[in-house]
């Protein structure tokens, strides 16, 4: 631990990554890495392209440019040959289709075999459909050997290890602070429908389970007793915790917090500081932190990287970046030389 | 809370109803139900015909007993709901003093309420179905399941197998037409009569040129008619009633270059003269001459005028189109009674023998009428109407031409 | 802004793409278009336009209402229903006209005054209903004012039955049935009097909510209400406002409707209506020019369906075209002004 | 919740154990209350102001005939109430079953599967095919909610309502114009009634069995429903109706989640559809119309969304209305000769008083008769402070949530 987390593997590597919508260019071939148990930020005054790039990562627009690799596989890429998988999944039912049609135009299946097949080709369309849409990790490999690339989904990262909170809070505004957890803890359980419906001792344990490891989140981030409060009646920094809390409980090897600290006063924001530093001595996370405020990462980062205009321009140490010129003219907008 | 509200809602208006409940001055209460769709659009059709049931009941009198109706409404939100069809059935057999029900209207209410009635022996009498499945073969006997031999189902109305088939070669026979057109309006008795009508045709040398089906609810016709004209029939024939299209398609064969064909129907359109409101005359307009149609009734019947005219003084309008069946059934079951009653006690069981011997002939208001062994009327004489319009002032209105006995 | 790096493949493919998509855009409806009229003939091509222009008036009124206030206004479709009755009253009972009119100079004023009486009528009921069953419910559970809408289409289709009965009722067909001929095909000027009633509304339509100031106060209210109100914008009546054009644009469907086919009934609001919905989503709902072309589009795919002999069929038809174009463009055929909100 | 009671009367507090106890026995509270409610029933259908009005069998008939939307608008709320997918075409789901069942239940339906199976057993057996049937009815149902809900899923809010309402038109078409499987507009008669071993097969003039057998089915259906929803897959629903982007984000599969909801909320229409079916021995494609759609949305919305008991009370409360109440309104003035009222054909005023009284319901409890807990808890913070903000912020939720 006392080395440098720099100097880790990375988690996480983004490679060239562009982001464009129309004319704009809200994020230009950005590289970037997160070394394992480091924690990270990545800063730029407003309308950088942070939360473009933050949502490229996680998988909820997709990039124009670039690819990110999380834990050595692809997850995030400009879509490749998408046409491609929509004529794969109808082009069965299409042949099936016209074979049927084929076969009844010249008498050799008739009646009854006929609707049968007409049936089949239904099935078939609509099964492929649902491949599509549920897209299992099986198919995706399958899919991405033949040269078809999807980027993985919010969810399918979250599976992959990758947890994040929203810069205005996204609770579960009508559900109790524990039930927000137990939301979170959805990837982990594994309950399946036939056992909700008999209700077999497994399933009863592990909801049991679960609620106690809600309750310890609840405790780590500082949220102890308040459990059974509904979510939307609690303080503003109380809510950023649970937040905190609820995406801790899908495991996540990698935190991305957006703008965490938006919005406290100073003394709230310096215990979200210690609880940051927490997660990684303690749970040996690694953590991204997205801030329009510098003074809040330059206590905890390892490494600060400036986006302005959609361009990564300065990276390193926070008194490296504190001290470099562009940073400086991008935040106080001297004109340049 | 709310519940225990409506709860008291029901309770009082259960008071109410059940004060009509009992016998009334030491005579034997008896009670023919009436089981139509009697809201929404439905009315349009089912309406004469409860009419004409009740003015029936209304006039008869038997010494000994006395006679109730109850009238049930299975049109749920606007169209017959086959459910309420049966909660209905299942009320009406549940009380012991109905001996007869008129009723129902559509076919698949009347597929719901045959086994419930078959179980419990009730007579029924559909004024209007004329699906053979329900009486006839083994779809009939699948309705009958409980008693397959005990027919309590009876029906004054011609099936489609019977009334397609002749107005088919009316057109062929007597208006020399050698091509036809059909569209139907997707419904049991529209599709049926359809089929039917299409069968024979051909089978007499005539051509189909074109078949089209558009639900009921269509208001444009006109895709389907201009299709129509391109195959240059000689006659339309429309397989429906005038409230699914009868007479929205024959109004608009004249924006689709068909004017003046001949029009061909069932007694589905045969609803009244020009100024009956909604009746297919009046809608069409001018547009209904040359239009033809059959009624499943001998044409020259006695008492025919005389209905028309005590149905008028009492409910103001002129005969719907199912009002001579709906009176026609009151009329079978009421006599039915009366025969039960000389024989001895009037039960379910009597009225319903009474009514269904084969040997027994009921005079009616359609003429005279009896059953077969499964209930369908013996009764098959089909008369041809066409359109005159200068009859009935100038209003035009359905004049007889001739009629053939299909027996 | 920045440019991308001429050598991105995604910055080569980019500026071709732009440049190709508006000529596509016009040429792809175009080919559409002579198509479908090659493959239906003139007279069903004009079959299908009349019936779409109604459609499509209609499907104005369902979208407006939607954009402005998510609501679902099953009611939409009673108030065409109404508007039809409406014009055969004052038409055929008040007037007591039955037949067609063959001079102009009568025709057009009684023309001009069935849809002026029609659409303030109908337009003054769509404000009531909204101020009575719906303004309410503004701050309620989206599904309330949903259901109330079908009650409120219940109510009104008591209202009119009770009136004129469960049947059919006439309206007088004042417009001569004359046919102007092209080659062989003869059409109606009727269809054709229809097709441009219903283009100058929905010109006049986009005009009003483009160039004028209530117009202004619609789109900005449709977009975020709260700030619409915060910039000064009086919500309460800029939606009744919406109600009034929206419920007036169906009355003036409602007479087109009887002039065209003579006959309404109390009930038929409701498969016009759920048409009109349908059109409304196809288009992109909430988009006035999509309702219009969603109108349009299922006006000939009915006729289509016909000219193929799958009459039975049109509506299954119909509903499926439009699962086919939403799985695709999940927002409707000009959806994207909206898609931000949803 | 402890926050939400506000003012602790001792109704309230009382009200809120029971909630307590009722949450945490769930399965027997339901055993408990629906045999509480199966039992009072008919006790109130054999006393004398219900039995002068209908005869007490025809009050079970209509009791079950309830049951049947009791068991929709269970289905329905797990689509609808909880997982927020508005689903305006559900009548298709209530179709499939029915007609799955009249596959194996009617000579008509043996022909087209080729097997023979109703003509040559007795009645007492082919009506215990019934019994499996509820089960195969739900999963045909089920595997009909994917097909149909799969293309549906990338559609937000309305677009998805829309989609669903063409499905509602379009399997009603289907069976009305495949006449050769399907027996086109005449339908499938005749039927199998269910039986059982002991008591053989139902008769129509008996209710008692369909009546005992549907609390039964209520009783499992809704137990199972419950348990569903208090699972990590209800958690899910519920997650995505507040958040879709958040659920994502805690690492649901939303496409899954929702698909799921679509599956499970069919599969209760294809158990009420056998049930109906069965009970009907006729299904025929006018029994499946948007209106039955629509009307068991308008009781799930009426009951309380979400909420399990109060949507199968907002069942029989429309269902008393529309079937019952409505019907009995001409007898009843007649009878108080009532001066003017006696004069009004009541028959023709159903539309305008059920229209009326579905207006009048939604001004007067805009959030259904019985909310749960977490809406009550929505609309509680709207009312303890009424400033606009507030309002404001508290239909944007709500807004949310039904996305």
């Amino acid at each position: 631990m006392s080395e440098n987390p720099l100097d880790n593997e990375p988690i996480l590597v983004a490679e060239g990554v562009s982001r464009r919508f129309g004319g704009l260019v809200a994020v230009n071939t950005v590289d970037f890495t997160i070394p394992e148990r480091a924690i990270v930020s990545l800063i730029g005054p407003n309308g950088a392209g942070k939360t473009t790039f933050f949502n490229v990562l996680l998988g909820v627009i997709d990039p124009t440019a670039g690819s990110v690799v999380f834990r050595g596989r692809r997850m995030i890429a400009r879509p490749e040959r998408v046409g491609f998988e929509s004529l794969l999944w109808v082009l069965p039912a299409v042949l099936l289709g016209l074979l049927s049609g084929l076969l009844a135009e010249a008498g050799i299946v008739s009646g009854r075999l006929v609707a049968l097949l007409g049936f089949l080709t239904l099935m078939l369309l609509v099964g492929s459909l649902l491949l599509a849409i549920i897209r299992p990790v099986w198919y995706s490999t399958a899919l991405e050997r033949i040269g078809i690339f999807r980027s993985a989904r919010p969810n399918d990262m979250v599976t992959a290890g990758v947890g994040r909170t929203f810069q205005n809070i996204r609770l579960f505004q009508n559900m109790t602070a524990i039930e927000n957890v137990l939301v979170g803890m959805h990837t982990q359980l594994h309950g399946n429908l036939l056992e909700a419906f008999l209700q077999t001792p497994r399933v009863k344990a592990e909801e049991k389970a679960a609620e106690r490891r809600a309750d310890d989140l609840l405790t780590l981030v500082g949220l102890h007793g308040k459990g059974n409060e509904g979510a939307r009646n609690l303080p503003y920094g109380d809510q950023r915790r649970l937040e905190i809390a609820r995406a801790l409980a899908a495991n996540p090897k990698l935190l991305l917090l957006d703008e965490p600290a938006a919005g406290m006063n100073p003394k709230e924001t310096l215990d979200l500081v210690a609880l940051i530093s927490k997660l990684r001595d303690d749970l040996g996370l690694t953590i991204l932190l997205i801030e329009h405020d510098m003074k809040v990462v330059m206590g905890i980062s390892d490494r600060v990287t400036v986006l302005d205009h959609g361009e990564k321009i300065a990276e390193g140490t926070p008194e490296q970046v504190r001290k470099d010129p562009r940073v400086i003219e991008a935040y106080l907008g001297a004109p340049a030389a | 809370m709310k519940l225990a509200r409506v709860g008291a809602a029901l309770a009082a208006a259960a008071i109410v109803v059940s004060a009509c409940g009992g016998s009334s001055g030491g005579n034997k209460v008896l009670t023919i139900g009436i089981s139509f769709p009697l809201s929404g659009s439905s009315l349009a059709s089912a309406g004469p015909a409860r009419d004409g049931a009740l003015l029936a009941i209304k006039d008869f009198t038997l010494a000994g007993y006395t006679i109730k109706t109850t009238i049930f409404d299975h049109a749920v939100n606007g169209s017959h709901d086959p459910q309420q069809g049966s909660k209905d059935m299942t009320t009406l057999v549940a009380d012991p003093t109905v001996v007869g029900v008129v009723g129902p209207f559509n076919s698949s209410i009347a597929k719901v309420q045959i086994p419930i009635s078959n179980e419990a022996g009730l007579l029924q009498c559909s004024p209007a179905n004329t699906n053979p499945d329900l009486t006839k073969g083994d779809a009939g006997k699948q309705l009958r399941a409980k008693a397959p031999d005990k027919i309590n189902y009876v029906r004054v109305a011609t099936t489609d197998d019977i009334q397609g088939p002749a107005v088919a070669t009316y057109g062929i026979k007597t208006l020399n037409l050698k091509s036809v057109a059909i569209i139907d309006d997707t419904e049991t008795y529209g599709k049926g009569i359809a089929d039917a009508f299409a069968a024979e045709w051909t089978k007499l040398g005539g051509t189909v040129v074109g078949r089209e089906g558009a639900p009921k609810g269509t208001t444009d016709y006109t895709a389907i008619l201009t299709k129509f004209a391109a195959a240059k029939p000689d006659a339309v024939f429309y397989g429906g009633v005038t409230s699914t299209g009868g007479g929205l398609v024959r109004k608009q064969m004249e924006q689709s270059g068909l004017t003046g064909l001949a029009y061909l129907g069932g007694d589905g359109i045969q609803d009244g003269n020009g100024s009956t409101d909604g009746g297919y005359i009046s809608i069409a307009g001018a547009a209904a001459a040359n239009s033809f149609s059959s009624v499943a009734a001998i044409h020259d019947i006695p008492g025919a005028a005389d209905f028309a005219a005590k149905y008028k003084a009492e409910y103001k309008v002129d005969l719907g189109s199912y009002s001579a069946s709906g009176y026609a059934c009151a009329q079978i079951i009421l006599q039915a009674i009366k025969t039960a009653a000389a024989k001895g006690d009037v039960t379910r069981e009597a009225v319903r023998a009474a009514a269904t011997d084969t040997a027994t002939k009921f005079d009616t208001v359609l003429g005279p009428v009896s059953f077969d062994a499964v209930g369908d009327t013996s009764q098959k004489i089909i008369s041809m109407y066409k359109v005159d319009m200068t009859a009935a002032g100038g209003k035009g209105d359905w004049i007889f031409d001739y009629q053939v006995d299909y027996k | 802004m920045t440019a991308l790096p001429a050598t991105s493949e995604a910055g080569a493919r980019v500026p071709m793409g732009a440049s190709l998509r508006p000529l596509l855009r016009l040429v792809i409806p175009a080919l559409l278009v002579v198509g479908a009229y090659a493959f239906m003939g003139p007279e069903q091509f004009v079959n299908a336009m009349t019936r779409g222009a109604i459609y499509a008036l209609i499907a104005l009124g369902y979208t407006m209402v939607y954009g402005i206030i998510e609501l679902i206004n099953f009611a939409h479709g009673d108030m065409f229903m109404m508007g039809a009755f409406v014009s055969l009253t004052f038409l055929g009972q008040i007037l007591g006209l039955t037949g067609s009119i063959t001079e102009i100079a009568k025709l057009a004023p009684l023309l001009v005054a069935a849809f002026f009486i029609s659409m303030i009528v109908m337009g003054a009921v769509g404000v009531t209903i909204e101020r009575l069953a719906y303004k309410p419910l503004r701050a309620a559970p989206r599904l309330a004012p949903l259901i109330t809408a079908i009650g409120v289409s219940f109510i009104l289709q008591n209202i009119v039955m009770l009136k004129y009965g469960p049947y059919q009722t006439n309206s007088p067909k004042i417009f001569p049935s004359v046919d102007i001929v092209i080659g062989t095909a003869k059409i109606p000027a009727l269809s054709l009097f229809i097709i441009v009633v219903a283009v100058v509304m929905m010109i006049a339509l986009q005009l009003f909510i483009g160039r004028t100031r209530l117009g202004r106060a619609m789109r900005s209210t449709a977009a975020d209400r709260d700030a619409a109100q915060l910039m000064g914008v009086n919500i309460n009546r800029t939606i009744a406002i919406t109600f009034l054009i929206g419920a007036a644009l169906a009355g003036a469907a409602g007479v087109v409707n009887g002039l065209q086919y003579g006959v309404s009934r109390f009930d038929d609001g409701f498969q016009a209506g759920l048409k009109a919905f349908t059109a409304a989503v196809l288009g992109g709902i909430g988009n006035t020019v999509g309702a219009a072309l969603g109108g349009f589009i299922i006006g000939f795919i009915e006729v289509g369906a016909t000219v193929m002999g799958f009459s039975r069929w049109g509506p299954a038809i119909v509903f499926g075209t439009l699962v086919i174009v939403l799985v695709f463009r999940p927002s409707g055929l000009l959806g994207q002004q909206l898609g931000e909100r949803a | 919740m402890s926050a939400a009671a506000a003012s602790p009367t001792s109704f309230a507090s009382r009200r809120k154990r029971l909630a307590e106890v009722s949450s945490r026995h769930r399965s027997w509270s339901i055993v408990v209350g629906i045999a509480i409610v199966g039992t009072v029933l008919p006790i109130l259908a054999a006393i004398p102001p219900f039995t002068l009005a209908t005869p007490t069998n025809a009050w079970m008939d209509g009791f079950t005939n309830a049951g049947v939307f009791v068991l929709l608008a269970i289905g329905l709320n797990l689509v609808v109430g909880v997982a927020g997918l508005l689903d305006l075409g559900y009548a298709a789901f209530f179709a499939i079953g029915a007609y799955t069942y009249s596959y194996v239940a009617s000579p008509f339906g043996n022909s087209i599967l080729g097997i023979k199976f109703v003509e040559v057993v007795s009645p007492d057996i082919a009506g215990l095919v019934f019994w499996p049937m509820l089960l195969v009815g739900a999963l045909v149902a089920a595997l009909f909610g994917i097909l149909l809900g799969a293309p549906t899923l990338r559609l937000r809010g309305d677009y998805l309502a829309i989609v669903t309402l063409g499905f509602g038109e379009i399997v009603p078409i289907v069976f009305l114009n495949a006449d050769a499987v399907t027996n086109g507009t005449n339908g499938v008669g005749g039927l199998a009634r269910p039986a059982l071993p002991i008591i053989g097969s139902f008769s129509a003039l008996n209710p008692w069995p369909y009546y005992v057998s549907m609390l039964v089915v209520v009783a499992v259906v809704m137990m199972l429903a419950y348990r569903l929803v208090e699972s990590r897959l209800g958690r899910a629903w519920e997650a995505i109706r507040e958040d879709e982007l958040a659920a994502a984000a805690s690492g649901i599969n939303t496409v899954t989640a929702k698909l799921l909801a679509f599956a499970l909320g069919a599969s209760t229409a294809g158990i009420a559809g056998v049930f109906n079916a069965s009970k009907l021995v006729t299904v025929s494609p006018d029994q499946f119309t948007f209106i039955v759609s629509f009307t068991v949305l308008a009781m799930v919305v009426l009951g309380g969304m979400g909420n399990f008991w109060g949507v199968a009370v907002g069942a029989f409360v429309i269902y008393t209305i529309n079937n019952v109440l409505l019907k009995v309104l001409n007898q009843f003035f007649d009878q108080v000769s009532f001066p003017i009222l006696k004069d009004i054909d009541f028959i023709q005023l159903q539309f305008l008083l059920y229209g009326l009284a579905l207006v009048a319901m939604m001004l007067w409890r805009p959030e259904g008769l019985f909310p749960n807990s977490r809406r009550q808890r929505e609309l509680h913070t709207a009312m303890t402070e009424p400033g606009e903000d507030e309002l404001v912020t508290a239909e944007a939720t709500s807004e949310e949530g039904q996305r």
